[in-house]
This record gives structure tokens, C-alpha cells and sequence, in this order.
């Protein structure tokens, strides 16, 4: 199994939620309210009663063949708007 | 009489509150207002003053005065970035320059309900329709701002940038805040025309509560305009001279077309604070949706960091000598 | 006449703030009430409903329609479940069958509120032990309904699944909701006897603040009814008609119920909703514990997607001619 | 007469919610205040009480009995501390005790809070300068516990842990709730003194409200006091009898300082809850970050699974009832 | 080292908490307010004020030993009303 | 690349910020209102109303050279005042 961590502006959460609906994974969490600092934007605690929103951090445990179609299926969200994915190992407990 | 105004306007609450919150960042105190507590006090904000005006829209009617000032605002949503614009351009490219021509063009509410709580304390009435200007002047300039983009950008922006006028015109409308305040005009409308005594009940909520809500969140917007001062910085002099002359004469404008409007005192103030100010909740979301090339730093910290700030607490005050200078004679 | 009660209803703020809310959804405004921010006003609204329910008793006593009508509500709140249980056999299967049907044996103390501010606007008294009920009609129907599941359910079921006694009637009766309203029912009740000081001192919070807190929330919750929406459509055709049938016949049984006692027409109404309305707080939390086979989707999009904005909007005003119709004697 | 005042005590609003927050907890009710509404309710509370207390405190002015009691009250700050420090180095090290002592030494606003409206519920005046008293004891706490630690740590202590002054003093005088308190405080004079129409219209909010603000928190407080109760049970007999014993100490001190400061009743009262009370808001965070040794889980279980509900209960109606002993002339 | 991702519904974080507590675990940390989907059921944020709650997002860092203790005490909950539990390896920095 | 997950008091979070932006990493991700228990300490909810604050979760994905900068530059904050550090592999989605 796979370990796949996103973290990305909070208004992307519906696209990229969709995205991974759309590649068929097992299930996802959630993490809304987190800040953070990339090569592009700092986003901070206060942005997300401006407009601008904070980062969610989404997880997903799935199988090695659909990270390509996750892959596929985030990717113009995250060039497009930032934001970050890295895959990891996990295996059930 | 101005630095007399000015210390009537420093010295109320809400503006001390302020104060009080851009000290305790000067001062590293760790005071803060946790998420989502000032997305609580920026909602009730929105639908009290929402449901205010439109208490007063319905008393006024929709004659007199009332078309002719919020045509004249939304003009002045639609004029205000091209001005901007033109000035940015000189120092900034494209897809910045537009974004904050878009701020500018737009509008800060807590900005205008510190303008009201400012003429009330100075006895100055002040009509319920200029929240429906407050309320139409978002979306005209985001639109503005974003067919500045389509117009000036290069022609070899990737494809995937290409904006979809669906979206642009579903963000412009249909923002969260922008939706509220409507809605609570309306809302406010429908209720005072239908159910009198629901006006009553929703008072001790939309009315009493208001001045020290109002005084909270401008504690919390002390904070945050101070935590921007840093990414302001970065912005640079050009910014920074920007962000506080464009109010000026935004306003300036605005107190001449008041003028020509022949609108009181009050709402002639109202109307000049409307032009200064400029927008850090609905444009900021729909230019990092539209213009993700413009730095979101860009736009925040003029916005929120400089304009806001100056706006609060020198601003209302050399407007209202402004405004008593240039329309005496409507007292 | 009922298209009138219709419009009486309709265009109060707590309704048209329930609209605002879910054109808001049906629109795709981004306009949220980010969490925990809806939970603050649904606490605020059970602990002002309690306390403002315990001053009501203290003065009229526990003498009189109190305890017929307390004891009719709980005889309701068991019955109902057995009811719309044989009904939902038709379809379902035990645990979700059992599921719905305690849901709709207990109560929605928002569908009983706006029901309070609807009689208040039309000026028709009601008395505070009706807030009795409301806290006292949750666990029965909890009890009830894991009573079912405990006689239909196969006899295979896991071992790990076997119900605990005690921890059912723990959850039933020391859910958040259900403790919070019976104890400012009862902190009222002890604040009116020996300390009317207090009484006047909490008016502005419980009382005054309440109308507006009430909009507010409404707001939030005709989001959340409407985001349910989806969810209904995979529930099918046949829990749609039930979550807009079942209201209407319980409400039916309540009036005539509520005929028989001879209450007043303003306890009347609350009666019918009572019986007509379903719980989306205490009872899903104890199902979920107790009878995980259920699914969630089904009893929350059921309430919460349908029964809630149906009472609100239609049921409401349909019960209260009703009412009229049958009771019109006591006014 | 003492079960008297302690029945009257008990029998107000803000009591009874105390005991409803900590029997949810007893009786494992899942009733809980989710973060960040405590902190809402706690903002809200000191910006309430600063104010208020400002514009008290301009109205009567800087002369009179305001000097020698706010002194008075640092000087028990600095006193108490050195007075538990002996007693708790009897069985605890110099860390820990240096940082329990500074929270005894320090005060519990809501506690402060609470006897307030005990004396309002009993008709007793008192006046708006005790609540500088309350904002100026909790630095001089912070200091002498920190110098204690300074002079009976271990020469030995690792170098990282020295404590450097200029962090000590921001930490002390700069912490969110003294900042907050303080500089609400000043706000409330500058506004009573040159803007008495924003008095007005900060009334429903800081004043009107403030009673079932109050009580709400009280809510919470009984929920996270009765939390921190496994927690002293390891803590040990010493320190529980240390945390219900101190207070009384303490109290009994204050209320003969304040018999030789010739105070009125009320502001005697006031002047033993200051002493009696301790700190879990600003203290804690300054010693967690000076003293990383002392374990937080005593200071917090002491000062608020302990004392804390021990004064709110018990203290405020024993306190008065010495008081009205042991001044009885100057009613 | 190992490190165990638990993602399950807020109601049952004592059970589970103590759960880990009887197997030993040296420490955890706890993220409340998250959401997600699984095979089972979708939580969105306002399930959060029905009595439903939302997802807790539990962290261990533990031996591998561990592991095993852990997995008895806390599949009989996660198996009952849903969540999962995933391992991956780490080590200290 | 590598992943690392801290975990230590809110009340640290500048200084931990400012220790990774010493290290030059390329971005970070920071989710606040953590709770849990450690070694040394338990952190609970209400907590964070009290002065002591709740935890802090920071991620970060970096190169395996800024790892030891990293350390240096956190290590005396995390012995001070406690909070734990573990490293896993990640690659790019
Ligand atoms: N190297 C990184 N490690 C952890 N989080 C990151 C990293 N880079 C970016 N992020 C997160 O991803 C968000 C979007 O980054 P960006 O691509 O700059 O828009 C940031 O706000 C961070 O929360
Ligand atoms: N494959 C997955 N990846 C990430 N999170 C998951 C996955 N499956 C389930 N979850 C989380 O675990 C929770 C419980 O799932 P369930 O087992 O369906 O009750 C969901 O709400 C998700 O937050
Ligand atoms: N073994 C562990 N696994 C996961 N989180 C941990 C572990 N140990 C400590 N923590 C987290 O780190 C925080 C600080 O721990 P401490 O080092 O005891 O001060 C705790 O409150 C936990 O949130
Ligand atoms: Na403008
Ligand atoms: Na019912
Ligand atoms: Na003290």
C-alpha cells in the first residue's frame, strides 16, 4: 500500500476531492485549517477569514496503481494553484 | 478642526481597540484571536449592517436619492481600477497590476462601518441605502480587474490560465460575503415591509450588539493589519506610496461626485470612504482563483497592511474635513 | 387563510435566513459557517430554550396541564417510533428501520424554537412547561428504538455487537443536548424561585439575544439541510415520501391528542411539531453507537435533508391551520 | 448566616451552570465547549471587565482609597508567593514550588468575576478600581516566582535553562490576558473621559451581556476544573491540602490588610477573592517557558481542579461572611 | 522505528486512546475536526454539531513490538464502527 | 526526499519556524490544536485556553542534506521544552 499526502489551498478542496473520486480511491481524510510555507506562497492563520482561505491536508491509503491516476487527475489543480503531494509506504496494520 | 476630528475619531472605541491590536504586535504580546472566531464576528458584521440597510431601504423607499448614488458607486467600482491600473503598470507587470486595481476598485465593510460608528458619535445622520452601495460595488470591479487581465496579459499565458467567464461572473456574485450582505438586505427588506415586529425582535442582535462586535473584530484586525507590515516591506516604496495616496484621491473624486450628487453630509462621507477603501475578502478569492500569477502578498498587504489601517485612522477624519470644506452648505 | 399562515410564516427573518442558507448550497455560493461556530449557537439555543423553559415553570406551577401534557409527549414519543417502524419494515431492514423510526419519535428542538417565534409573531401565547416536553421526548424514543433492534434483529448477529444495558441508557439520557436542556430547564426553574435577580440579569443573553442568534443559525442550518440534499436522492423515493408523510400524520395525531388534553391552541402547535419533528442531535449519536448496521446517511439526510426544512417552511404554518380548523374553541 | 451566603451563593445562575459543567463531567455526560469557544468567552470577559472597569475608574477618579489599594494589592502579589514557596518546599523542589507559589500569588479573573456578582446579587457596592488591582497582580507574581527559582535553583542547572530577564519581563507584563485586561482597562477610561456617547453604546455588549456571557464560561470552567480532578489525585494529599488550605490563608490576610486600608465591604471582598484566587492563564504560560522543571500537571491541578471551584463554591460566601465580621462598621 | 496513522470518528478517541494506553505506546498525538471518506460512511465538517462528530486523526511513533499489542486492543473498535490504521517506518531525527 | 513530523507545543512554533527557515527548507506544513501525550507531558483541549497552549504538527519534505541542518537548529528547542522528531522516505508524487 501506498501513503499519499496533499496539501494545498483549502478552495482547491472540492477539484482535487473530485479528482480522487474520479481515480477511484478507497477513502480520504481530511485535515482543513493548516498553514504553511512553500516555494510560491506562505499562507497564514488569517488568511482563511480573508478570502484566500487556509491549506487543507488531505491523506489517502491506496494501492500503487491508482497513485497514476491520481496523478494524472491532481496535477493541473497543483501547477495551476500550488500546492504539494508526496507518496509514502504504509501497510495495514 | 482637523486634528480635532481626527482625536474625535481616535478616541472611540473601535478605534481604540484597533490600536490596541496593532500594539500587541509591536510589542510581541501573544495575544490572538483564534481562527474561526474572527470569521464569526466578519459573518455577524455582514449580516447585521445587511440587515440594517435594508430596514433603511425600506423606509426610504427606492426614490429619491437612492438610484442615482449607487449607480454613481458602481461607476466609481468600474472607473476606480482603470485609474489604478494605469498607475500600477508603471512599476508592476500585468497580472499584478490588475489584481490590485480590482482591491482598490472594491470595497472594505469594516472600513465603512467604522465611517458610520464615526458619524453617529458626531451626530451626523447618514442614509440605510449606502450599504446597498456598499454591496454593489464588489463584483463590478472584479470584473473590471479581470478583463484587464484578458486584455493585457501575453498572448502566451498557458492554456490552462485561460479564465472561464462562468466562474469569474459566479465568483464575483455570488462570494461568500457579497451573498451575505445581499441577502441580509434583502432579508432586512422583506422584513420590514411584512413583519414589523421582527425588526424589533432581531434589534437587541443586529442593533444593540452591534458597536461592540464592531470594537472585537477591530481588535482583530489591529493584529492582523500589523502582522502584514513585514510582507509590505517586501513590496516595496512604490506599494507603499500607492497605498496610501490612491485612498486620498480615490476619496477626493469620491467627495466631488457627492458633490454633483448633491448627497448630504453623511452619506457624502459614507460615499468617499467607499472609493478609498479597497477589498481583502471577496477580490483577494477571486483573484487568486483567476489571476493566480498576481502575488497574493501583493495584494493582502497593501490592502489589508497599509490601506486599512490608514484608512481607520487618519483616513475618515481628513475625509470628513474634506467633505465639511467642500459641501457645507447640505448640513 | 393557510396561504396567509404560509406567508406569516415565510417571511419572518429566522425563515428567510433558513432560505438564505440554502440557495446558498443550491447556488454554490462559498459562503460556510466554519465548525465549531454552528455548535456554539446550538448550545447558546438549548441552554436559553432550558433556562427561559424553567422561569415559565416556576411561575405557572407543576400543577395544572403540566403533567397531562409532559406525560401525553413521552406516550408519543414512545408510540411514534412503533408506528413509522412498521411502516419502514415495508422497505428496510431491522436496524435501519429502527434507526428512522427513533429519530422520528424524538425531537428537533430548532423546529420547536422557530415554531415558538412563529406564535410569538402572531401573538398567540403558549406556556414554558411545552419546553418540558421538548427535553423529555428524547430518550424515550432512543430507548424505544434500540428495543426494536434488540427483538428484530437476526439471531446471528456479531457477538461484539450486543447491546450494553447501561451504556443505552447512558447515551439516551446524558447526551450533550439532552443534559444541557434539562439542566438550564432546571437551573431556570432554580434561579426563578430564590434568585429573581439573576432572572433579569440573564434576560439580555437568553432572552433579548435569542431572535437574532436563532437567524443566525438558521442560516447555518439551511447549508447543512441543503448539502443533505444529495445524499436524499441515493436514500430513494420511498424514505422521500416518508420524511414528508410522516410529519404530516404525526402532527395530525398530535393535534387530536392535544384536542383531548384541551390545550390551549399556541400548545397546541408546539405539541404537533413535537410529534411532527425528528432528532438530527441526540439520537443519531446514540444509533451510530448502538446499531453501526444502520447506515448513517439514511437517518441524518432523512431529518436533517428533508423533515427539518419541510416542518420549517411548510409544516409549521399546514399545522398551525390545522389547529385552527380543530381546535378553535380554546383560543 | 454562613449557610445563608452560601446558599446564596450556590443559588445564582453562574453557580449552578459551574455545577452543571462539572456533575456532566461526573456523570460522563459528552456535553463539551469545543476550542476556541473557551477562548471566545475568556476574551470577551477580560476586554468586558477592563472596560467596564476603566470607566469606573475615571469617574472616581485617581485619588481617594485607589492608590494605597491597587499598592496594597501588588504587595500581597509579591508577598504570597514567598509566603507558599516556605510552605510548599516542606515536601515539593524549588521548581515546582517557585512556580505554584507564583500562581497563588497571581489571581482568577472569572473568580474575581464571580464574586462580583455575588456582591450585586447582594446589593453590595463596590468599586471600579478593584479591577486595576486585578490587572496589576499578576506580573510581580510572575517575577518573584522566577526569582526564587533564580536563587534556590541548583548551581548546577544546565545553561540552556538560564533564564534570560528581558524574556521574562515580555512574558510577564506582555501576556495575552494582561494585555488584553490592561489595555481594555485604559480604553474604558479614554472613553468615559472624552467620548461618553461610546460608553453607551458599548453597554449592551460589555455590559448587558456580560451576566450570561458569564455564565456560559462558568459552564466550561466546571467542565475542565472537574477534568483536572484525576490529575490531582496524583498530585497527592499535600498539595490538595495545600489548594484548598491557601486560599483561606490568604483570603484571611487580605480581608485584615483591607480592614487596615479601610475598604468598604464589597471591595474587601473583592480584595481577599484577589489574594485567595490563583492563576491558570497567564502564570502557567510564563512558567512553562521560564521553568520547564515544574510539572504543569501540578500548577494546573492545584490552581484549577482545586482552588479554583473550591473559591467559586465555598470561598466567595465564606470570604463575605469573615468579611461582614471582621468589618462590620464601614457598611 | 514504526509510526501508526489511525483515522477513525471522534466518539470512539477515549476508546481508542485507551486502547493504546494499555499496549504501551510511549506517546501520540491527537488531531481532532477531520473529515474524510471511507468504504464504510462519509463525514463531512457540520457532522461535527449533529451527534455524529467528526474524524480524529491519531499519530504513534513506537517500536515495532508495539504494534502488536496495539493491533489487538484497537481492531475490535475499528472493526465495529469503522476507521483504519496504517504503519509506516520511521526513524528519529 | 525525505519527510519529517514534529510534534511540540504551539507555544514553540516561531522558534521552530525560524530554526527551519534557517535550515533552508523548501516549504513546511503546520496544523495547530494537536493534542496528545508524550514522555513528559500530556497536552489536552482546554488547554489551549489556559496560557499553556496545545501542540503543534509540522510537516516537512526536504532533502536528506537539510535534515542534519534541521537538527542542529531544532534539537536545543525540543530538549528544552520536549516535543518529538521522526524522519520517513517520500518521494514526489
Ligand atoms: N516542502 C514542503 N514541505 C511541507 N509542506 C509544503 C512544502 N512545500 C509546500 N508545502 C505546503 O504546500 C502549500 C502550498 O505550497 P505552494 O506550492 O508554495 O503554493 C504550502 O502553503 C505548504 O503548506
Ligand atoms: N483509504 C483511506 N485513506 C485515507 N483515509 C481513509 C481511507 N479509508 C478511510 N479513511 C478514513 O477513515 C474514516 C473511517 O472510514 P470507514 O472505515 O469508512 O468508517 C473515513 O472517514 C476517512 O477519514
Ligand atoms: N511516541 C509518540 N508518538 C506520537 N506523538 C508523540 C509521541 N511522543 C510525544 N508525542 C507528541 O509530542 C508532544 C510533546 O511530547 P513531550 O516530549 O512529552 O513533551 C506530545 O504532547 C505528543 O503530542
Ligand atoms: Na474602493
Ligand atoms: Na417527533
Ligand atoms: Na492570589
Amino acid at each position: 500500500m501506498k501513503r499519499l499526502d496533499l496539501v494545498f489551498s483549502e478552495r482547491e478542496l472540492d477539484a482535487i476531492i473530485k479528482a480522487l473520486e474520479i481515480a477511484e480511491v478507497p477513502g480520504y481524510t481530511v485535515m482543513k485549517h493548516a498553514t504553511g510555507r512553500g516555494p510560491q506562497t506562505i499562507v497564514s492563520e488569517d488568511m482563511e477569514f480573508t478570502g484566500l482561505g487556509a491549506n487543507a491536508h488531505v491523506i489517502v491509503f491506496c494501492e500503487e496503481e491508482v497513485l497514476e491516476k491520481i496523478k494524472t487527475n491532481v496535477s493541473p489543480t497543483l501547477n495551476y494553484y500550488g500546492g504539494v503531494a508526496y507518496v509514502s509506504e504504509a501497510i495495514e496494520l | 478642526m482637523e486634528t480635532n476630528l481626527f482625536l474625535q475619531n481616535v478616541l472611540t472605541p473601535p478605534v481604540l481597540f484597533f490600536f490596541l491590536g496593532i500594539i500587541a504586535v509591536i510589542v510581541r504580546s501573544d495575544l490572538e484571536i483564534p481562527a474561526p472566531l474572527p470569521k464569526l464576528f466578519s459573518l455577524y458584521l455582514l449580516l447585521a449592517i445587511g440587515f440594517k440597510g435594508g430596514i433603511e431601504l425600506e423606509k426610504s423607499g427606492l426614490g429619491g436619492k437612492v438610484f442615482p448614488t449607487v449607480s454613481a458607486a458602481i461607476i466609481m467600482s468600474l472607473v476606480i481600477p482603470l485609474i489604478c491600473y494605469v498607475i500600477l503598470r508603471l512599476k508592476l507587470d500585468v497580472f499584478n497590476s490588475a489584481a490590485i486595481a480590482a482591491a482598490y476598485g472594491s470595497i472594505s465593510a469594516v472600513t465603512f462601518i467604522t465611517a458610520e460608528s464615526f458619524l453617529e458619535s458626531q451626530n451626523i445622520p447618514f442614509d440605510g441605502f449606502m450599504v446597498a452601495a456598499l454591496a454593489l460595488m464588489e463584483s463590478p470591479a472584479i470584473i473590471v480587474g479581470l478583463l484587464l487581465v484578458k486584455l493585457g496579459a501575453p498572448k502566451n499565458r498557458p492554456n490552462a490560465k485561460v479564465m472561464k467567464w462562468k466562474a469569474i461572473l459566479h465568483e464575483s456574485m455570488l462570494n461568500g460575503s457579497v451573498y451575505l450582505l445581499l441577502g441580509s438586505l434583502l432579508i432586512g427588506f422583506l422584513t420590514a415591509a411584512h413583519n414589523p415586529v421582527g425588526v424589533d425582535k432581531m434589534q437587541p442582535f443586529t442593533g444593540k450588539l452591534f458597536y461592540g462586535a464592531e470594537c472585537f473584530f477591530l481588535l482583530d484586525m489591529g493584529i492582523v493589519a500589523a502582522q502584514r507590515l513585514p510582507g509590505l516591506k517586501k513590496a516595496g516604496s512604490f506599494l507603499i506610496a500607492f497605498a496610501v495616496l490612491i485612498p486620498l484621491l480615490n476619496a477626493g473624486v469620491g467627495i466631488f461626485v457627492a458633490k454633483a450628487l448633491m448627497l448630504s453630509r453623511g452619506n457624502a462621507l459614507l460615499f468617499a470612504v467607499l472609493c478609498a477603501s479597497a477589498s481583502y475578502l471577496a477580490v483577494p478569492a477571486a483573484m487568486r482563483m483567476t489571476v493566480p500569477e498576481a502575488k497574493a502578498s501583493y495584494y493582502i498587504s497593501t490592502t489589508l497592511g497599509l490601506t486599512f489601517p490608514f484608512n481607520i485612522i487618519f483616513g475618515i477624519p481628513i475625509y470628513m474635513g474634506l467633505v465639511n470644506k467642500i459641501i457645507p452648505s447640505i448640513t
